[in-house]
């Protein structure tokens, strides 16, 4: 779907992170959770692609003028890192931007009661609270929130807020353990004896090291992946990543947009891995 | 009343001049969403080979000033599957489909030919040339006219099907390369394909793209393929379908001055998925408001 | 500790590799207000000729995505003039002065060369081979290598300055050129001169340059102009000089990165008076913040 | 001069044509009545090459708020046309420009006592309210304003609030004489039998008609040019006119940028002339 959105509050939530929430149509209320937008970051050429970014939230907001009925809202969580980043956040209350979504696939939530394990590295987070909101309704969910320093750990006291219990790790040490979220990880597996279901999403490496950890402990695992994307709708073929089968004989590549942005970890080829 | 939009390409009527470009569109349905097919001229899928291929590693996408970069390696299903999978979607529109293939030797692009020349729902075909000729120690048949005319009359020869050349802007004297594609059989010329262009990581000390290289598409290269259509129009008889940053009606108007009779419409299908019927649309308004009565007036309709 | 941003280019030492690019920068003193000389590495005059030239008509110039046509049709003084009114600034300051030229025939070419090689203010040539050839029917020196190398022999054999041969990106292989431009004689190459391009006023039917086409330059054309300066410096061993978009330092350390041993700035200079300079000083201050202490450590240095 | 202007007032005074008051270096002060702006309309390549302005007005503001001393400010006049004067347009208080200038010649005001005659055309009114501020120091001024409906002629208040005597012609007659401007002006001419000092800028046609007109009755005639400029500093040589001695074989052109935008319109070839 293409919409016009009108920024609603466009605010640094830690440094160079950013929260946008505006509006948006009804239809993406039904956003699955995991699944993205296709944002043009302005009408001129520069930058021209569109940028991808995962829903961080949805839900309903009251206008503050009286007699206004609930209007659906949409929340982005990004971070500053380019040219179009940099853009989007110099916008402000009541700009437009135009919007396609929600684009590929969503998270598969696995059945009711089973603990869900939900990883997030750095702005990896975005696509997770929604889930986690999903998540909460029927079963435990722990969150693993991992980052360099303090200010790469985003909104903690959101997913508390759902009743998410939350562990921390960054590799300075300057919140919750120090050293590597997927540590935390494993400390937990080895307690609960590898129950539940993993959902991850972050840089590559920490994907990479979640996905290991699942397969090792036969603990399912799916990832949302990132991969530089034109069109976002499996046109341009730009986006792609290796599937299990991938080599350079029998060539397996998925597109991130259509196939993804979830994965199941096993159904990707991941680098180094062997057989 | 309303303009007359339509257009002949060969044996092909398109409602419009509007086609979507090779390699922005998926295989049609992709877009179908955003677009409305009945309301476009045409549309080319994704170039076809006999065999699947992979393409190339990523990243095979980067933007760059006024445009993008891409290095998909000709990723493609093959023939098999396109045949099984795809085709079966161009029943279900009365757009015509356009397919786009290339080969590696001129048997394989009369290979191609031969086996597409018997599927009904392929309305026509483009021919892209911009492929290395592995006969020919891996020179590209898109820049050598010899070769170009080869590829060419290989194809002409087993099809009667409406022939499009697709050609490479990557060349000294683009109107060498038209006269011999015109020469050996073809019934249209569609140009552009992509500048080769390459974009680097400074940080990182490496080329941006896997492949090193790309094609540049998008608004940066419209100067260059708009003089490239004027010329190559200016020399041939065949139709000549315009590409090359097109992203408005205005973009599009502009080529049929410059002597095309269609165009096509691709990066701007990224930017913008209504693009390609915004665009048809948006022409017929403009020529309604100025009392023009036909599109294909304004073919070559260049003054000065 | 301060990087060495010296690099040499023939006889040339310059005090860092930031040129300005002949045609945006006038004579040197028109942006003596915006541009302190002595901190950029050169600076190329506009192209010279033996006669005055008067250029095209107006327009002549028109903006485009990303970047500019120009069709100013080599406008200039003349040698005479030249001499007279422009070299005296020359004097007034340390930087070098390269004087970018063109004919219509070899011998013009190489009578210019005479000239300007008893100039001792003269510090290199740059000879601009986009022009066409007028005994070989109008056919441009710098789309065809016998053409080039016959000019570029023609200058050699005339001087023993700096013989830089300005190469023209609107060719099928520009290494072809390349290596017949070295093989002549040439001491460097500056790579990439503009595009040819069009652009068309929908409104009025015309071409908007009076010259119909004209040359494309910006930000737009810098992944083309990227890809020829890296297949290029791969190619020969003399200097590369990399041109074509460069807005920033991180534009050209990405074109030092693909081979080039210094740079030209051209259409920035529009944008931003001070580009150069500032380019320079950007360039410096990326190689300081990382501990490089030799931007001649640049050149080339692409991994992957 | 290279400078970054603060944006202090941006508004339509007429459908289609906006003035832009902005802060301004000290220097501005003494721009010459003529003189122009090329203006980076923003940041990004789109649109890449800056945009020429003439300067309408140049003076000292005092800042509305305590203690704060008198600071020099800068207006331009402009018409939306395109993509550059749109964004422009669009930009508000506060916001940036980066501008180069005063560039380009000045009008040469003749001598004191003198009728000075201002003949302006739509937007090209621009440049000559801050000739007509000067001017009326030591001449009588009478401005001779054109358009093709009223909404086109523009600023008369500000002009008849420094002393000037104007007369205004509109096309479609819906302010003053119904006609071109310089029918007003010729019959001014006969009634003072052509004293006085012509000062023109507008569109190509009357300027030419303007001219015809001072050479016919040999009143003294300056005119001020456009041409598309990439540089504004007698660099690229895009902006060029042709000079009185221009021929095919022997050409001479002028630097709208550099040796205008003010040209004696006797210096000048204008199209169709014989000899
Ligand atoms: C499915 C998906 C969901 C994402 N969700 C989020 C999110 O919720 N929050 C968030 O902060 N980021 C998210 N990203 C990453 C985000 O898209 C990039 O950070 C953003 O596009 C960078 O744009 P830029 O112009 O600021 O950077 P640029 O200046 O263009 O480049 C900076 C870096 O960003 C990368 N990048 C640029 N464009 C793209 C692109 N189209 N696709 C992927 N990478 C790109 C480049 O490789 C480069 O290394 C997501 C990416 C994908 C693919
Ligand atoms: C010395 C000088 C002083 C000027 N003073 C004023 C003024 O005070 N107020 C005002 O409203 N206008 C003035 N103009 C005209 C103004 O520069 C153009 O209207 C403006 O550049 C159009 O920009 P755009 O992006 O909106 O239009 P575009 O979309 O770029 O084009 C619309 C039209 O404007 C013309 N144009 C575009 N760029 C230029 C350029 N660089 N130089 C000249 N013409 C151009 C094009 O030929 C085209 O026909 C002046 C022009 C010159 C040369
Ligand atoms: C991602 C991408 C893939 C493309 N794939 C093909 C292709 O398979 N075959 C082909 O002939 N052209 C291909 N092209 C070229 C386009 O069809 C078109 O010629 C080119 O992009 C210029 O048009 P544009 O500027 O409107 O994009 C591709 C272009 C892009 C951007
Ligand atoms: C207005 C203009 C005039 C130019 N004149 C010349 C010229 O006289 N001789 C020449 O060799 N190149 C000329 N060029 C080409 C530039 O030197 C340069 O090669 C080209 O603009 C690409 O660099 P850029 O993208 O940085 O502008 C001119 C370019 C422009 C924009
Ligand atoms: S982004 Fe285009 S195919 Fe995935
Ligand atoms: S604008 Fe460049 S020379 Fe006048």
């Amino acid at each position: 779907m293409q919409f016009k959105a009108m920024i609603l509050d466009n605010t640094e939530v830690s440094p160079g992170y950013w929260r946008m929430r505006m509006t948006a149509p009804p239809e993406m209320l039904s956003a699955r959770p995991g699944q993205f937008l296709m944002v043009r970051v302005n009408p001129s050429i520069d930058p021209l692609i569109r940028r991808p970014f995962g829903v961080f939230d949805v839900g309903m907001y009251q206008p503050a003028y009286t007699g206004a009925v609930a209007q659906p809202y949409l929340e982005m969580l990004y971070r500053v890192v380019g040219k179009g980043t940099g853009m989007l956040s110099d916008l402000h209350e009541t700009d437009l931007l135009d919007m396609l979504g929600p684009l590929g696939s969503g998270f598969n939530n696995g059945p009711p009661g089973e603990e869900k394990i939900i990883v997030g590295g750095g702005v990896g987070l975005a696509p997770l609270y929604l889930l986690a909101k999903e998540l909460v309704r029927d079963s435990p969910v722990r969150l693993f929130a991992g980052g360099k320093t303090k200010d790469d750990v985003l909104c903690i006291t959101e997913f508390e807020r759902l009743g998410v219990e939350c562990y921390t790790a960054t590799e300075d040490g300057s919140l919750g353990e120090c050293g590597l979220v997927t540590q935390v990880l494993e400390s937990r597996l080895d307690y609960t004896g590898n129950r539940g279901r993993i959902f991850a999403c972050g840089p590559n490496g920490m994907l990479k090291a979640v996905a290991a950890i699942g397969k090792k402990r036969n603990v399912p695992c799916q990832v949302s992946l990132e991969g530089y994307m034109a069109c976002g709708m499996g046109a341009c073929l730009g986006c792609v990543c290796q599937g299990s089968g991938h080599s350079n004989e029998t060539p397996d590549y998925r597109c991130v947009c259509t196939d993804g942005p979830v994965f199941d970890s096993t159904d990707l080829k991941w680098e180094g891995e062997t057989e | 009343m309303r303009p007359d939009m339509t257009v002949a390409i060969g044996n092909l009527k398109l409602v419009n001049p509007v086609i979507t470009a090779s390699g922005t569109f998926g295989y049609g349905k992709e877009f179908s969403q955003y677009v409305d097919l009945e309301k476009i001229g045409a549309f080319v899928t994704k170039g076809l080979s006999l065999n699947p291929r992979a393409g190339n590693a990523t990243p095979r996408i980067v933007e760059t000033p006024g445009g993008m970069l891409n290095a998909i390696g000709l990723q493609n299903v093959g023939i098999d599957t396109f045949i099984r999978e795809k085709v079966p979607f161009f029943r279900t529109v009365s757009t015509p489909a356009i397919v786009n293939f290339f080969g590696s030797t001129p048997e394989e692009y009369a290979e191609l030919a031969r086996r597409l020349d018997e599927i009904p729902e392929v309305a026509a075909f483009e021919v892209n040339i911009s492929c290395p000729n592995v006969k020919q120690g891996g020179i590209v048949f898109g820049t050598n006219p010899v070769s170009a005319a080869q590829v060419t009359a290989a194809c002409r020869a087993v099809t009667k099907k409406t022939l499009i050349v697709k050609l490479s802007p990557n060349v000294t004297d683009i109107v060498e390369m038209a006269l011999a594609c015109e020469g050996a059989g073809a019934d249209a010329l569609s140009v552009i394909n992509t500048l080769t262009g390459m974009a680097i990581d400074l940080e990182r000390r490496r080329p941006v793209l896997a492949n090193i290289t790309g094609g540049l598409s998008g608004p940066a290269i419209k100067p260059v393929a708009l003089r490239m259509v004027w010329q190559v129009a200016n020399a041939v008889r065949i139709p000549v379908i315009g590409i090359g940053g097109i992203m408005s009606a205005t973009d599009a108007l502009e080529f049929m001055l410059a002597g095309a009779t269609a165009v096509q419409v691709g990066t701007a299908s990224f930017v913008n998925p209504g693009a390609a019927q915004e665009i048809a649309e948006g022409m017929e308004k403009w020529l309604s408001e100025r009392g023009i009565s036909d599109v294909k007036s304004m073919t070559g309709a260049l003054e000065g």
